[in-house]
């Protein structure tokens, strides 16, 4: 019973999930990008899982789409970061749960 | 002449900086690789930058001055030797000054001429040792270092063969020297400064042109020509900053008016300029060396010193041009052939008073470098 | 305009030129590997001080008269001297203990050059170390007693002037007492004068550290 | 290869679930890497040697590093012990989430059915061919995506240090005086 | 007798597997271990023997002779100081991370040995012939500046957390000039197989002739060095690679005349040995990408193969043994400049060059290619630097100074 799509796509949901979970529940900012990169890294287990699996891999569709995927995960990793430097500049903490005001 | 931006230091304060990072409180603590002996360095660290800088030193004082008032002028000669344990010809020959002015003794000739020849073997010693630990900090990992023990090793035999000692020579009297040079002596002196300006050539191959050190030392520590006078430094660093001023012409003592040799002036008074003028010193004293050698004359080495010294009351301030600058000792005789009052100037003490201020808005590196570049000698911060 | 990195290609090629030189030019490579090979100790180095006696008894052929002059101008004090008694009470002119504490001396030849009698020298050997920290280093009578001949081997220059300049002395003496014995013996035929007493000139002692028993 | 899917899928599950629950926000970074590195694994298993390499590059490499000095610059590395770790209502969101993945994800997975399991070894995709395929018919994305990562590089830049600027509105005292060039 | 050293090796290990033949996991179980093991013990083994040549070699420059008590010539030192630090006591600082303290050495060693799998050692040696062997190998050696700041961060003490950030920084700038070099050889070289790589530098028209004289020659001067962007793509990728592995004129982490040791300081024992022997070994494998990509792999006259990279890459290393004997070290920022503001752009305009150089021999064939190469481009390129340097101040270009000596 050698791997099947199955196995690939169950395993990327739940890391998906505990991304998710992650980011819904933690309450500091970085632990929140974190997650959102782990969501994103489960949607390109997708991806590559379905190119390989597909009738004609030799099109290169998979990881084509999943280079692009993560040149955009590591900008947006990249400016949220410095987004973050400047929340924490500013408000002088991290803790989601005080940074709710959005004037001064 | 580019102009020089000394790169302006971000924030004075003491306490957070803007990023909320605090304040790293460093202590290059006595025994630091890279302390120059037991000195320690109270650093306040704002990232990379000093913001503040202590020096602490005193963990090599020896009571000199306080012993030097027991025992009579003579006896106090070998201890001379321990102030500025890597030149001791010109401590000795500072002390023997001043204690000649006391008692007017007539030098001989022939000891005149030894001991300008025993004191400029020391500046090219110490000058050699101080290029060599000064590239050690800027981390060349002891090559120039060895290179410079290498050549010293040759002078020290010169001294161990002429006063029975490396270091701890004994060997100027009040009056005149106490040995004369054996035969074989001047031969081997001649060979050795001939061979000198071929190790300063290549020794200035491997170093001043090297962007590195070039790119480390230039701006680094600036000292500007006022700063340099109100901080009374002395010697080589005086003289870096743009100062005209080498006791050697300015006292004329001993015999340095009849040789001729011109004194290197630096421009910009930065670390670099510091370790030019000492490597263009080096030169001028080959030179001087080379004139003392050729016209050495003969005769007894040994002036009518009394059997007892015993000065008439008075004082006296002897100075001469130390390889680290302005070395003077300064006597109160009372009568007795034990001095009232013995005060030594040592001008390594006087050129760290600039260290702080030198020091502060650069890296933690260049703080290494500045310290190199004053050349310190603890025996002579602490005596 | 300059290739870029000259001052540094220029500075590696001084550390070949050292790295290949070293294989085969002496100067190059100075090491002495110690234990092995020795390097040799020229005759006018100097290190601690020893006694001398001449002849071959070396306590009664000890040139050193006791008259603590070297004690006295010893920079750190090191030197201990008692004058030798004999039984009813009368000095003899040399020491019963003569200590030199060698953990203290700073091997300057201060002494060397007070003493009147040629008695004390400079030694050259430099392997002193030993387990006993205090009585190992103190050197008594005995241990610092060494004959003339052993100070023609370590310092052969200056032993032959010492013994010319003691020789003249000795020779002056002789001299000196030839001519008093004539004057005695001419005196003695035409009525002996009376004997003045010459009284040493008196030198005010330099203050003396009390000694620590 | 089916024990070496289970292993990186064990790993996988488990960095990203350490990275949630644990205090210390290093050790989270740590455990993420892990993470990054379980999931470079499984692309290797999948064939893709290229974007296994690409993934260590940019998100072990740069991402992780990114975000323990975006650790290092904010303070409270250790979070203090008295705050609870998750936000108010963390129970509530773990319910929707599982709720969303039993509802929506797994009957659309068991809906999907197999696609043909191609046996893994017969193709050995080159580089080369994803090189091509970038260059003709893709080349105009790959000028977006250059695009985009230098906006991006230019943004993060100004968003970091602009907010600094405005911070060090105070002169800084001149008290350096400059070395006049004689 | 090319390549004979190589394929003897590969019967070897074909003959070990054949022993195996009935049992499939096991023969599969063994290749992997013929693959890896011997790889492992051989780069051990070659550290051991750089500790000692670096010590006799800095010693020779320094007008000593070096370690000569321990075994003829010295060369059980390196036995001598593992023994040593196997006995020494491994003191773990009380406040530290215990698990990271730990884990540090180890990530160190990891990227280390992986990297050196990537190295084509010989025509059938290759542990792991990856077709993007090059990328993966870049990707491997950017892993070791997290085992940096693990060491930095977790031994908690002041001198390790600022030796640690330094390392880091200095890493990150320079991966940058030093993939980017060798971006230009992978885009001549037309694929990142480093097989490929190896194959593409020797001349084949002449190799397969029969004269021997195009024999020996075509083997060498097949080299990326002798290209104008080869040569100086090898300049940027060695000042690269020197950064990338702390070694000698940016040996900032471990400053010893500032910082104590850097990230090693609260380490000792074993650990220290393992981290030491973890930052040599990345360094060989940074050395041994190098001799693939620009002195031609295993390329080499006579017996092509093995010995010629084991050649190679320990003149490699002797020169950087040289250059850490000779250059005082860079300051923190200047290093960060010099990365970003020298090597980056000279090594983007060094692809230019490739490119360019590559399109002149499309057209009039690789003799005026070279000609125009070196003049232009290496003359674009020395103009690029002078550029660069009169931009940011940087001390080539500062006036010479000139000092008086007055009366």
């Amino acid at each position: 019973m050698g791997l099947t799509l199955h196995h690939f796509l169950i395993l990327s949901a739940i890391l998906f999930s505990i991304g998710l979970v992650g980011a819904l529940t933690r309450r500091h900012i970085i632990i929140m990008l974190i997650c959102l990169e782990i969501m994103l890294n489960a949607a390109n287990l997708n991806l590559i899982a379905f190119w390989h699996f597909s009738s004609n891999p030799l099109l290169m569709h998979g990881p084509l789409f999943t280079l692009f995927a993560i040149a955009i995960a590591a900008t947006e990793a990249a400016l949220g970061l410095a987004l973050v430097l400047a929340i924490f500049r500013h408000y002088k903490t991290i803790d989601l749960e005080s940074i709710r005001d959005l004037k001064e | 002449m580019s102009p020089v931006q000394t790169m302006p230091p971000r924030s004075y304060h003491i306490g957070k900086d803007d990023l909320g990072a605090d304040i790293l409180e460093v202590a290059m603590g006595p025994h630091h690789p890279s302390t120059h002996g037991v000195f320690r360095m109270d650093l306040k660290l704002d990232g990379e930058t000093v913001v503040d800088l202590k020096p602490v030193f005193g963990y090599l004082h020896r009571n000199h001055e306080k012993i030097a008032e027991d025992i009579t002028y003579p006896m106090s000669m070998p201890f001379t030797d321990r102030l500025d344990y890597l030149c001791g010809m010109t401590n000795n020959w500072a002390y023997a000054l001043s204690a000649e002015k006391l008692i007017e003794i007539k030098v001989p000739e022939r000891a005149e001429y030894i001991r300008v020849i025993v004191a400029e073997l020391t500046r090219l010693v110490n000058h050699c040792l101080l290029i060599g630990f000064f590239v050690n900090d800027l981390g060349a990992l002891g090559t120039p270092l060895l290179y410079a023990l290498r050549e010293r090793e040759k002078i020290l035999d010169l001294f161990e063969v002429l006063s029975g000692a490396r270091m701890m020579v004994n060997y100027i009297r009040f009056g005149g020297v106490r040995c004369d040079p054996p035969d074989g002596w001047l031969k081997e002196c001649q060979r050795i400064v001939d061979a000198f300006p071929a190790f300063l050539d290549e020794y200035e191959t491997l170093l001043t042109e090297n962007e590195i050190i070039i790119a480390r030392a230039q701006n680094v520590g600036v000292v500007t020509r006022e700063e340099a006078i109100n901080f009374s430094l002395t010697g080589p660093m005086l003289r870096a900053s743009g100062v005209n001023y080498d006791i050697r012409k300015v006292d004329r003592y001993g015999i340095y008016d009849r040789f001729d040799f011109k004194v290197p002036i630096g421009g910009h008074g930065d670390c670099y300029d510091r370790f030019m003028v000492r490597m263009l010193e080096m030169r001028q004293s080959v030179k001087i060396l080379k004139q003392a050698i050729r016209d050495l004359p003969e005769g007894e080495i040994m002036g009518k010193a009394p059997k007892i010294f015993r000065p008439a009351p008075g004082e006296a301030y002897g100075r001469i041009e130390a390889p680290k600058g302005e070395l003077g000792f300064y006597l109160i005789s009372d009568g007795t052939p034990i001095p009232y009052r013995f005060k030594v100037r040592p001008p390594s003490f006087v050129n760290l008073t600039a260290l702080r201020h030198m020091c502060l808005g650069h890296k933690v590196a260049d703080a290494v470098i500045i310290l190199g570049s004053i050349d310190i000698v603890l025996g002579e911060v602490d005596r | 305009m300059s290739l870029i990195g000259k001052g540094i290609l220029k500075g590696m090629g001084v550390t070949a030129k050292n790295f290949f030189q070293s294989y085969y030019r002496k100067e190059r490579l100075p090491t002495v590997e110690y234990p092995e090979e020795k390097a040799t100790i020229n005759q006018f180095s100097r290190n601690f001080p020893f006694l001398l006696y001449d002849g071959d008894d070396p306590v009664d052929g000890m040139r050193c008269t006791a008259c603590t002059l070297c004690e006295r101008a010893c920079p750190p004090q090191c030197i201990y001297i008692i004058k030798d008694k004999d039984e009813n009470g009368k000095a003899i002119l040399s020491p019963r203990i003569f200590d030199i504490d060698t953990s203290v001396c700073m091997s300057c030849q201060l002494c060397v050059e007070v003493c009147p009698y040629e008695a004390i020298r400079m030694d050259s050997a430099f392997e002193l170390s030993n387990e006993n920290r205090f009585e190992g280093l103190l050197l008594n009578r005995e241990e610092l007693l060494k004959p003339n001949a052993y100070y023609h081997e370590i310092h052969p220059l200056e032993a032959r002037e010492t013994d010319d300049r003691m020789a003249a002395k000795a020779a002056l003496a002789e001299a000196k007492k030839k001519a008093r014995q004539k004057r005695a013996r001419l005196a003695a035929k035409n009525k002996p004068p009376p004997g003045l007493k010459k009284t040493p000139p008196t030198r005010k002692k330099p203050p003396q550290r009390e000694k620590s028993e | 290869m089916i024990v070496a899917f289970y292993l990186l899928a064990l790993i996988a599950v488990l960095g990203a679930g350490l990275a949630i629950t644990l205090r210390n926000v290093v050790h989270a970074v740590f455990s993420v890497l892990l993470f990054f590195s379980a999931l470079a694994g499984l692309f290797l298993l999948l064939l893709a040697e290229f974007i296994a390499a690409v993934q260590v590059l940019v998100y072990i490499g740069s991402v992780g590093i990114l975000m323990l000095f975006a650790i290092m610059l904010t303070t409270n590395v250790v979070g203090d012990p008295n705050r609870p770790v998750q936000s108010r209502g963390w129970v509530w969101g773990g319910l929707a989430v599982v709720a969303l993945l039993a509802g929506v994800l797994l009957p659309i997975i068991s809906r999907t059915g197999g696609q043909s399991p191609t046996p893994l070894s017969d193709f050995n995709p080159s580089v080369k061919q994803l090189g091509l395929v970038l260059m003709d018919p893709y080349f105009a994305s790959l000028g977006v995506i250059a695009l985009l990562l230098t906006a991006g590089l230019i943004g993060a830049v100004v968003a970091a240090t602009g907010a600094s600027e405005a911070d060090q509105a105070k002169t800084v005292p001149e008290n350096r005086p400059r070395f006049p060039n004689n | 007798m090319n390549n004979y050293f190589d394929l003897k090796l590969v019967e070897l290990g074909r003959w070990i597997e054949a022993f195996f033949a009935h049992y499939p996991t096991l023969k599969l179980v063994v290749h992997l271990l013929l693959c890896t093991l011997p790889l492992a013990l051989s780069f051990m083994g070659a550290f051991a023997f750089t500790t000692w040549l670096e010590r006799k070699g800095l010693a020779r420059i320094q007008n000593r002779p070096g370690p000569n008590r321990v075994g003829l010539f010295g060369l059980l030192q390196p036995i001598a100081d593992g023994i040593k630090m196997l006995l020494k006591e491994d003191i773990v600082p009380e406040r530290s991370d215990k698990l990271f303290h730990f884990l540090a050495p180890i990530m160190l060693m990891i990227p280390a040995m992986i990297g050196v799998g990537f190295l084509p050692l010989g025509d059938g040696l290759h542990a792991l012939p990856l077709d993007s062997a090059i990328i993966f190998f870049f990707a491997i050696s950017s892993l070791n500046t997290i085992a940096v700041f693990m060491a930095g961060w977790s031994s908690r003490n002041k001198y390790s957390l600022l030796g640690g950030m330094r390392a880091v920084a200095q890493m990150i700038s320079y991966e940058i000039p030093l993939v980017l070099s060798a971006v230009a050889v992978i885009m001549m070289a037309g694929s990142l197989n480093a097989q490929e790589v190896v194959a593409s530098q020797q001349i084949s028209s002449w190799v397969g002739s029969g004269n021997i004289l195009q024999e020996f020659f075509g083997r060498i001067l097949g080299w990326n060095v002798f290209k104008p962007w080869g040569f100086a793509g090898f300049i940027f990728f060695f000042i690269a690679a020197l950064a990338e592995a702390n070694r000698s004129p940016f040996d900032l982490p471990e400053a010893d005349s500032e910082i104590i040791a850097g990230h090693l300081t609260e380490y000792s024992g074993f650990k220290y040995a393992i981290l030491f022997m973890g930052e040599y070994i990345s360094a060989f494998a940074i050395a041994g990408i190098g001799v693939t990509l620009f002195l031609g792999g295993w390329n080499g006259p006579v017996f092509a193969g093995l010995p010629w990279f084991v050649l190679k890459l320990f003149s490699l290393f002797a020169v950087m043994i040289w250059i850490r004997g000779t250059l005082p070290r860079l300051r923190v920022d200047q290093l960060m400049g010099y990365a970003w503001k020298f090597l980056f752009p000279l090594a983007i305009l060094n692809i230019f060059l490739a490119g360019f150089y590559h399109f002149l021999e499309r057209q009039w064939g690789t003799a005026i290619a070279m000609l125009a190469g070196w003049l232009f481009g290496f003359g674009a390129l020395q103009l690029a630097a002078i550029a660069l340097s009169r931009l940011n101040q940087s001390p080539t270009i500062r006036s010479k100074r000139v000092y008086q000596l007055v009366e």
